[in-house]
């Protein structure tokens, strides 16, 4: 690959077998991620943000049918053997979650369960496996990290087990990062510290990461560009400046104008009415438009297609197309 | 005659034992409130921030009298709630409301929600018919938002944001003055968190509430509160007004000071600069630090925050603060804070 | 940290001593893995150690369905585990203890009352003394010598209160002492003559003759685990709840029991016995088809007809001498009218519970006692069966007389007051036909409109409630070698609580059949006490049951059966192969 | 609005564990059979070809035949008539000894779960006891003292089952204790009793309707055990256990004398089983995902 | 540490005291008595009264209960026998070996067999394997136990010939009593093992180990049995009173000397020392059990601290 890309997401279609039906949870989700950058999925509740990432690592449960390509350095992870896909993960791509405290292994210490990379991956070592270890713990500014090698996941605070977490998918040296909502367990101040030892480590380690969360505010910290998604269809995409000073979709627009901040006397928070919609019944055409307050008929009947506002900056919406 | 003070706490406290085996074990607690006195006036928004494990939901209970404390008082429009007997506080308990975070398990899922609207009126006495009590059923779901049409839903059928509608008519139905809203909107997204927002300042008004609200989230705070109370391990540190304190930066404590400096900024335009990061992180309640309970965190603490627990100042007329030496944030911190929210307001004025 | 290895710690003991328990367990009942050659260790005047149980466990402990002629060891089904092997203090006599303890007098084949430890004896004072002259050179399977003072030692301690014998007043009525006349010659001094005294002697295996220096050497309890003594084989190991092993008493003579169907003059041939106790029927049964076990003191009724066929097995037939009835509570409402009792005796249908219960094999009995019995009469069982034959009429008749009439026409009876005729029958549990035979009386007697609901009474329990009086009617048995037994079941002050049929006339007979030796003048008295027990109708008597003893004449030969003790020989008996 | 109407709107937990219920194959043949084996205990009078307890002893341990579809016992009975009337006992033993302990296990599991201390302390280490001490001893002791026959059989066989209830239902109680809206029942002044039986129990309803399931069948073997044993049902009930145990000695001489109620018993067992496995996965649908 | 333990001793003995305590007056409620049982069918009054007075059974209950109590803690001694006149401990020791022997291998087959089943069937969710192996548990459990017991009798022991029929010997008599009592056991841990792990399998942390990259292999059996068998493990130890009294039909139908039958011979026989000793015993390791499978729970799940809550 010579553009740049480091990983692509083409026309990404990922249904689930339920009890009551297929619930249709991605429609045709496409995006990329260049070499050092980082890009924010971005969007509410159930709008898919997880099962795309968890997709890339084909982590999905078995309910789940995955229609499309992602490609990952130009191979498409989809259709690798179990073999194949292996090696990728944990070794070029990390992936960290919401919970560290139940992505932990609770029997197993904390040093094993990093340590276990070293073998799985049958990384060269240069020392014992225990400095390796405490070097990846000290990496992510564990404190103590020799005491906290013999930690059990409970023993640690929820900031620390984050940190363990993340030293642990260090430890292959991923050129991806998944970050699924690494800090929403999190108080502001760890939030905060979490967020910065994520920032400093894309440096020092040179990775992508990819970012899925619900808070504009973490994006607006993080984020090179965003991806916003709303109910598994993509909304508009952008570099990060573009989506916050100048957003095009009606949904991004309440999205961030429903923030909440000055003070209630000065005014009311704007409202999107309305509420998620059943996604093994989706609305047809824009998923948005039962909730769009410019919805049009053509909205109720077509997909809208990407849009493109400035460089880099589209937006799926037929507003824009003349509307 | 009508007091202006509606909830006044005293010295408020509560240790819960941890428990051990067969019996319960000595000397170990954890100090989740920790002497706490302030007062809410009638009519306002009280926010009680902190990060989790401060004790903050431990307090709105107390309040409530939904656990017992083990020190102190709370005197509800002039009564010592914890003073009183099975009947008397029920009649209190007709005038407070609670509002808890997670929507979904704050219902039960085996009633109907106009079973559990229902059940207030029941409880209190009030209305006489059948019909009266659905006639007022139908008028708080109207309020909330929500219609007939809900009546006999169950909670499970009704998204996030309908489950803490219902809640909220719950605590108001019966008509309460005092509301205690513990994380209201936590759980939910943003678009859904600005709806209820929106509509608790409404019944606000309309109903003349009193509010108690409880919150992590510092944009929330200076969006609902009047004034606000900041928790550090079971203490209130600092007690400020919203708009013309918090909104403006004019924060006197360290760790409220690196609160609001840890929030994420909505503002792209703030990235890039000089991010101030609170080390550390919160001790074990069990064994809360000696002295100011912020000390092993704050880079500013002294000899005398170790040893001598700091007493609470008030630094301008409303404000107080529990800090030995509030000069040095003031003259550390609070440019930076200041800084910030005027930062955050622009972006406000400007999208309005 | 500390805390978590310390727990580590003893988890890990626990499941240690866990694993090695059972390791251990099974190890320590593995018999040896080498055969050890099939010489007996021929005891001599030594004792045997309880210590040593691996030297006298039978060569083949593993009785596999494959090699059962090769063994040298035969193998007895046996269906009661039993509680202790010292007779005196069981409750439970049988072949277990029989086999082991020989005695003063025996009864022969035909019924003959014939020597046995004692060469000859002397009936005097009106039967109040007896002189027993012994044998001389008798001598225990351990080579202990026995003589006039073992005996004495033997019955004192059966009479004594401490051992609180359950057979001693049944076996020596009021024997007051024994006396040593010289160390062949002891004499037995009764309070009062007792009756039944050579029968019961002659067939109670706690009447056996053992060795006082023996017993005081192992001491009670042992006594009661491996008892040795003067009969052909002696227990070398108990196993409780699964086998008794038994070794040949080397020192057993011919003379001990001298029934002239016994050829074999010395001990018997067969060196080893093993009684296997198997309680459920259809596991012993599958058992002794697959030839690991060789005799069937009892073949269940309902494999008699599978069995016979099989050539491979020889079955030996006789009369148990135990009755089956059904007994009234004679003092309750509605039993207490003879009238209600008899009809309920008329109602009853022997020959369907015989066939149907019992597979045919048994005799209907309608008097109180059975043929096997000594003291039973023909001509009363003849009176008896005339005066009840199956009669639904004269039942109903009897009924209606006492006031019994169907008075609302649902088919069940009701008395003056409307109350309907219903009783609770209790059985005891562990009786395999008895809920066949309940249920069968069940339908009988709801023809004549008495409504039946069938208990089934735990036996510690029913005995219990049934002599407190808390029963209706029951099914249940008797049994004794002896008419005396009618004594035991019918006094009013020494006989036990049962059916409640106290009559004066009822006590003289049965106090004077106890205490007449002459077998003449006795047997007046029982009939007299059985003709005012049929009379009386305090009971149905039902049925005797015929008993087979099955060997595998595959595997063993000569086993033979007195009709009269019921008591097995194994003297003559050879393994094959 | 009418009632009617506005049960209409709802749909309750109870109605979406159906529809999933619904969809589960196995469950839905357990309900099938059970359906059927209900019909069978209803219309035992008048589909069985004979009394259960007419006796033809002309007949013994004949074989099945056109005439005794299933054969007969060893008093001549109809051994199909005795299986189809057996289903009333299999369904009375098996439902009341589930519900007398369901009653007993739940209202001290909820005492326990809602009020904990020294009084939860107390009553779980007397279900500790009970639940591990060998439930076939206690159950004949206690019917040693009541004597033997099915009531009593069935009251021992619920006085050793109530300590599983009293355990999940108290664990239970303990979680949904801690659920917001117990609290928030608590603020709106509600008693605890009424707090423990309309807001915790029926909460906790639905583990124990699947344990009830699970029970019913066990109190049905266990029931038989006893009639083993001689102290269940009482001759000439036709209770299944009762048949197997007195077939035992007819293994070989009359097969289908243990083999019909044998099945029958199985038949039963496994039906309820599936039931409860379908209820559980119903009522937990993130276990099946 | 320490307080933990005494406290949980001395609740114990509270709770073996009650055990016994309601065996006692349990066992003394229901009519019979060993008295009646010794001396046999023709018993008269008189005699009755005399051995009644002898043993000392006519003191009152509790009186006796401190008797017996004391007799133990003063003297170890379970006393003697009523009916069998061999002291109670004899009795008890020698049937423990076959008992564990039955009981343990019963128990090993449970959990030998149990445990792997399981595990196939979550793994292969709703396939064939799964199937089978839930087919096979519902047909275990349906089974009336005494009927398996003969039914395995008459196959293997009576018509294929291959294994002894009954009785005790070499460990071929073992093999089909405690497959009588094991397979059901294999139904309930099957089923047990197979629920966990697919609760343990829908866990974050799985999903973080194959995020990590490890085998499916892996995966299973490293990160999710470890979880999946804490309450295996539990239950393990929680079923060692039963395996101690636990298998009296089974013992009945192979004619098999285990501690199950002899209780209930002496409970018929109301033989109260004999019964109260292996009360007694059955209380104390129901207790230890207990204590066992918290400690062992604590062991193998680090999150229970032991000085946290028990279990």
């Amino acid at each position: 690959m010579n553009d740049g890309t480091l990983l692509k997401i083409e026309d990404l279609y990922i249904n689930f077998r339920t009890d009551e039906g297929i619930a249709k949870v991605i429609d045709g989700v496409s995006l990329d991620i260049k070499y050092g950058e980082v890009l924010a999925l971005m969007g509410e509740t159930g709008c898919g943000k997880s099962t795309v990432a968890k997709s890339i690592l084909r982590l999905l449960p078995k309910n789940a049918e995955v229609r499309g390509k992602i490609l990952f350095k130009g191979t498409n992870i989809l259709d690798l053997p179990e073999s194949e896909l292996r090696k990728i993960r944990g070794k070029e791509i990390g992936m960290i979650f919401q919970d560290p405290l139940t992505a932990l292994n609770p029997v197993f210490i904390v040093g094993n369960q990093i340590s276990e990379m070293f073998k799985i991956h049958k990384l060269r070592i240069k020392k014992t496996i225990l400095d390796e270890v405490v070097e990846l713990l000290k990496n992510v500014r564990m404190p103590d990290p020799q005491r906290r090698y013999y930690s059990y996941p409970f023993e640690l605070s929820g900031g620390m087990r984050q940190r363990a977490m993340i030293a642990m998918m260090l430890a292959g040296r991923p050129s991806l990062l998944i970050a699924d909502e690494p800090t929403s367990a999190l108080d502001v101040t760890i939030q905060a510290q979490i967020l910065k030892l994520i920032m400093d480590l894309r440096n020092d380690y040179n990775m992508s990461i990819l970012l899925i969360t619900h808070d504009p505010g973490v994006v607006a910290e993080m984020a090179d560009r965003i991806v916003i998604m709303y109910a598994g269809q993509i909304a508009e995409v952008g570099p990060v400046r573009d989506i916050f000073l100048n957003p095009q979709h009606p949904y991004t627009k309440g999205l961030l104008r429903a923030l909440p901040l000055g003070h209630k006397e000065e005014r009311e928070l704007e409202n999107i009415p309305g509420r998620v919609p059943n996604l093994i019944e989706p609305p047809p055409g824009c998923r948005f438009h039962p909730r769009c307050p410019h919805a049009m008929e053509k909205c109720k009947k077509e997909k809208p297609k990407p849009v493109v506002v400035s460089n880099e900056h589209f937006v799926f919406c037929h507003l824009l197309r003349g509307g | 005659m009508v007091r202006s003070d509606l909830v006044v706490v005293e010295d408020l406290r509560k240790y819960f034992p941890i428990r051990a085996g067969l019996f319960k074990a000595k000397g170990a607690f954890v100090h989740a409130v920790d002497g706490v006195s302030l007062t809410i006036k009638r009519g306002e928004t009280f926010g009680l921030a902190g990060e989790s494990g401060c004790g903050k939901s431990t307090f709105a209970r107390l309040l409530l009298r939904l656990i017992e404390p083990t020190g102190g008082k709370v005197l509800f429009d002039g009564v010592d709630i914890f003073s009183l007997g099975k009947k008397e506080l029920k009649k209190v308990r007709k005038r407070m409301g609670i509002v808890f975070q997670d929507p979904k398990s704050s219902l039960n899922p085996r009633m109907t929600i106009y079973n559990i609207l229902k059940r207030p009126l029941e409880i209190h006495g009030i209305g006489s018919s059948k019909e009266e009590k659905l006639n007022m059923v139908l008028e708080i779901l109207e309020k909330v938002g929500l219609g007939e049409e809900h009546l006999n839903r169950y909670p499970h059928e009704l998204s996030g944001g309908q489950q803490q509608r219902v809640s909220i008519a719950r605590a108001i139905i019966t008509k309460p003055d005092f509301v205690a809203l513990d994380e209201p909107t936590s759980a939910l997204d943003i678009s859904v968190q600005a709806q209820i927002l929106n509509l608790l300042v409404k019944l606000q008004r309309e109903f003349k509430l009193t509010y108690l609200f409880i919150t992590h989230n510092l944009m929330v705070m200076q969006y609902v509160s009047d004034r606000v109370g900041i928790m550090y391990l079971g203490k209130v540190v600092e007690v400020l007004n919203t708009r013309e304190e918090l909104n403006m930066g004019k924060v006197y404590h360290p760790y409220t000071a690196f609160l609001m400096l840890s929030t994420p900024a909505v503002d792209i335009r703030e990235r890039g600069r000089n991010k101030i990061i609170v080390p550390g992180e919160v001790p074990s309640p069990i064994n809360p630090p000696p002295g100011c309970r912020f000390h092993p965190r704050c880079p500013f603490a002294k000899e005398k925050c170790r040893r001598k627990e700091p007493p609470v100042m008030e630094i301008r007329k409303g404000h107080y603060v529990a800090c030995h030496f509030p000069s040095i944030t003031e003259e550390k911190l609070t440019p930076y804070v200041e800084e910030r929210m005027e930062s955050i307001r622009k972006l406000w004025r400007g999208e309005s | 940290m500390v805390s978590r290895t310390l727990v580590g710690v003893i988890a890990a003991v626990i499941i240690i001593i866990a694993i090695a328990a059972g390791i251990a367990g099974y190890y320590a009942t593995r018999p040896p893995a080498t055969t050890t050659p099939t010489t007996s260790p021929s005891p001599t005047s030594t004792t045997p150690t309880a210590t040593t149980p691996a030297t006298t466990t039978p060569t083949a402990t593993t009785p596999t369905a494959t090699t059962p002629a090769v063994e040298k060891v035969l193998v007895i089904g046996y269906t009661r585990p039993p509680d202790t092997l010292d007779p005196q203090k069981s409750t439970w006599v049988d072949i277990t203890t029989d086999i082991v303890f020989a005695r003063l007098v025996n009864i022969d084949s035909e019924g003959n009352i014939i020597t046995g430890l004692a060469e000859s004896w002397k009936i005097s004072d009106g039967g109040k003394v007896i002189t027993f002259h012994l044998r001389k050179g008798i001598k225990d399977a351990f080579g202990n010598p026995i003589t006039a003072e073992d005996f004495k030692f033997d019955f004192e301690r059966f009479i004594a209160p401490e051992t609180a014998s359950p057979s001693a007043p049944l076996v020596v009525g009021t024997l007051k002492e024994v006396k040593v006349i010289d160390d062949y010659t002891v004499q037995f001094i009764f309070e009062e003559p007792y009756g039944p005294i050579l029968s019961m002697l002659a067939t109670m295996p706690s009447a056996g003759i053992y060795s006082e220096e023996y017993f005081k050497k192992v001491g009670d309890v042992e006594f009661g685990t491996k008892p040795a003594a003067t009969g052909p084989y002696y227990v070398v190991e108990w196993v409780r709840g699964s086998h008794i092993d038994y070794a040949v008493n080397p020192n057993y003579k011919r003379e001990y029991y001298p029934d002239s169907v016994i050829e074999n003059e010395g001990p018997p041939y067969i060196k080893k016995l093993r009684f296997r106790i198997i309680t459920e029927p259809f596991t012993l049964v599958s058992e002794f088809k697959a030839g690991n076990v060789h005799v069937l003191l009892d073949v269940p009724p309902e494999y008699y007809k599978e069995l016979k066929n099989d050539p491979k097995v020889t079955m030996i037939p006789f009369l148990e001498y135990t009755l089956h009835y059904v007994g009234f509570n004679c003092q309750k409402y509605p039993f207490n009218d003879t009238r209600v009792r008899q009809a309920i005796a008329y109602a009853i249908d022997r020959k369907p519970i015989i066939e149907a219960a019992l597979e045919g094999l048994a005799v209907p009995i309608y008097g109180p006692l059975v043929p096997s019995m000594i003291g039973y009469s023909e001509k009363v069982e003849e009176y008896a069966k005339q005066k009840y034959q199956y009669n639904l009429e004269k039942a109903k008749e009897l009924l209606a007389e006492a006031g019994w009439v169907d008075r609302d026409g649902d088919g069940i009876l009701e008395d003056r007051n409307g109350n309907k005729f219903e009783f609770e029958l209790w059985i005891s549990t562990g009786e395999l036909e008895a809920p066949k035979v309940a249920q069968i009386i069940q339908s009988q007697l709801a023809k004549i409109g008495i409504k039946v609901k069938i208990r089934q009474v735990e036996e510690s329990a029913f005995t219990d409630l049934v002599s407190k009086g808390k029963h209706q009617a029951y099914l249940f048995r008797y049994g004794l070698m002896d008419a005396q037994i009618l004594f035991y079941m019918f006094h009013s002050k020494k006989g036990v609580k049962r059916m409640f049929f106290y009559r004066s006339d009822l006590d003289a007979a049965l106090e004077k059949m106890g205490s007449t030796i002459d077998p003449k003048e006795r047997q007046k008295y029982i009939e007299e006490a059985e003709k005012i027990l049929i009379d009386g109708c305090p009971m149905v008597p039902l049925y005797a049951r015929k008993i087979f003893v099955a060997y595998r004449n595959d595997v063993v030969e000569g086993i033979k059966v007195n009709p009269y003790t019921q008591s097995l020989y194994f003297n003559d008996a050879k393994l094959k192969g | 609005m009418t009632e009617e109407k506005r049960r209409a709107v709802g749909v309750s937990m109870w109605k979406l564990t159906w529809r999933r219920f619904r969809k589960n194959k196995l469950a839905m043949t357990g309900l099938v059979i059970l359906c059927i084996i209900i019909a069978i205990a209803i219309l035992a009078p008048v589909i069985a070809p004979y009394s259960p307890v007419e006796q033809h002893l002309e007949d013994r341990l004949q074989p099945p035949s056109s005439k005794y579809l299933f054969g007969t016992d060893e008093l001549g009975r109809d051994i199909l008539s005795r299986v189809l009337y057996g289903t009333q006992i299999a369904l009375r033993v098996g439902v009341l000894v589930a519900l007398i302990s369901a009653a007993i296990g739940v209202t001290l599991g909820l005492i326990s779960g809602y009020y904990g201390g020294i009084v939860d302390e107390v009553l779980m280490r007397i279900v500790d006891i009970v639940w591990s001490f060998p439930s076939l001893i206690l159950a004949l002791a206690i019917v040693s003292i009541l004597g033997p026959g099915l009531i009593n059989a069935m009251v021992a066989i619920a006085l050793t089952m109530w300590a599983s209830y009293a355990r999940i239902v108290r664990g239970e109680t303990l979680s949904v204790r801690e659920e917001l809206y117990i609290e928030a029942a608590r603020a709106i002044g509600e008693s605890d009793i009424r707090i423990l039986f309309s807001y915790i129990l029926p909460n906790v309803m639905s583990s124990i309707l699947v344990l009830i399931t699970y029970n019913i069948p066990s109190a049905i073997i266990v029931a038989a055990s006893l009639s083993f044993l001689g102290l269940g049902a009482q001759p000439p009930t036709p209770d299944w256990g009762l048949m197997l145990s007195t077939a035992r000695t007819y293994l070989t001489i009359a097969p289908w004398y243990s083999i019909f109620p044998g099945v029958a018993i199985m038949i039963t067992v496994l039906a309820f089983n599936f039931i409860g496995d379908g209820l559980r996965d119903a009522i937990q649908p993130e276990r099946v995902s | 540490m320490k307080k933990y333990i005494i406290r949980k001793i001395f609740s114990f003995i509270i709770c073996i005291l009650a055990v016994t305590l309601f065996s006692f007056s349990l066992l003394h409620l229901i009519p019979g008595d060993p008295v009646r049982y010794i001396l046999g069918e023709f018993a008269t009054e008189e005699q009755y009264q005399k051995l009644k007075h002898q043993l000392g059974l006519d003191k009152p209950i509790h009186i006796q209960f401190i008797d017996w109590l004391a007799n133990i803690i003063l003297r170890g001694d379970f006393g003697k026998s009523l009916v069998k006149n061999v002291p109670v401990r004899e009795l008890i020791s020698e049937r423990i070996v076959y008992t564990l022997q039955l009981t343990g291998t019963a128990w090993l087959i449970a959990f030998a067999l149990g445990i792997p089943l399981g595990i196939a069937a979550a793994i292969y969710k709703q396939t064939a394997v799964d199937y089978t192996v839930m087919g096979l548990a519902a047909f275990l459990m349906s089974m009336p136990y005494f009927w398996l017991g003969l039914v395995l009798m008459l196959i293997f022991g009576v018509m294929l010939k291959v294994l002894p029929i009954s009785g005790i010997g070499d460990w071929r008599n073992v093999i089909l009593p405690s497959l009588t009592l094991g397979l059901p056991q294999v139904a309930v841990i099957a089923r047990l093992m197979r629920a966990n792990m697919l609760d343990v399998l829908d866990k974050d942390y799985v999903m973080t180990a194959k995020a990590k990259g490890l085998s499916n292999t892996l995966v299973v059996f490293k990160h999710a049995l470890r979880n999946a068998l804490i309450p295996i493990v539990t239950y393990m130890f929680l079923q060692i009173p039963w395996l101690f009294g636990g298998a009296v039909v089974t013992e009945t139908v192979f004619a098999w000397p285990g501690m199950g039958r002899l209780l209930i011979i002496s409970i018929l026989q109301r033989d109260y020392p004999t019964v109260q000793a292996l009360v007694f015993l059955i209380g104390t390791l129901t207790v230890i059990a207990n204590f066992a499978a918290d400690l062992v729970y604590a062991f193998i799940d680090p999150r229970v601290r032991v000085t946290g809550e028990g279990a």
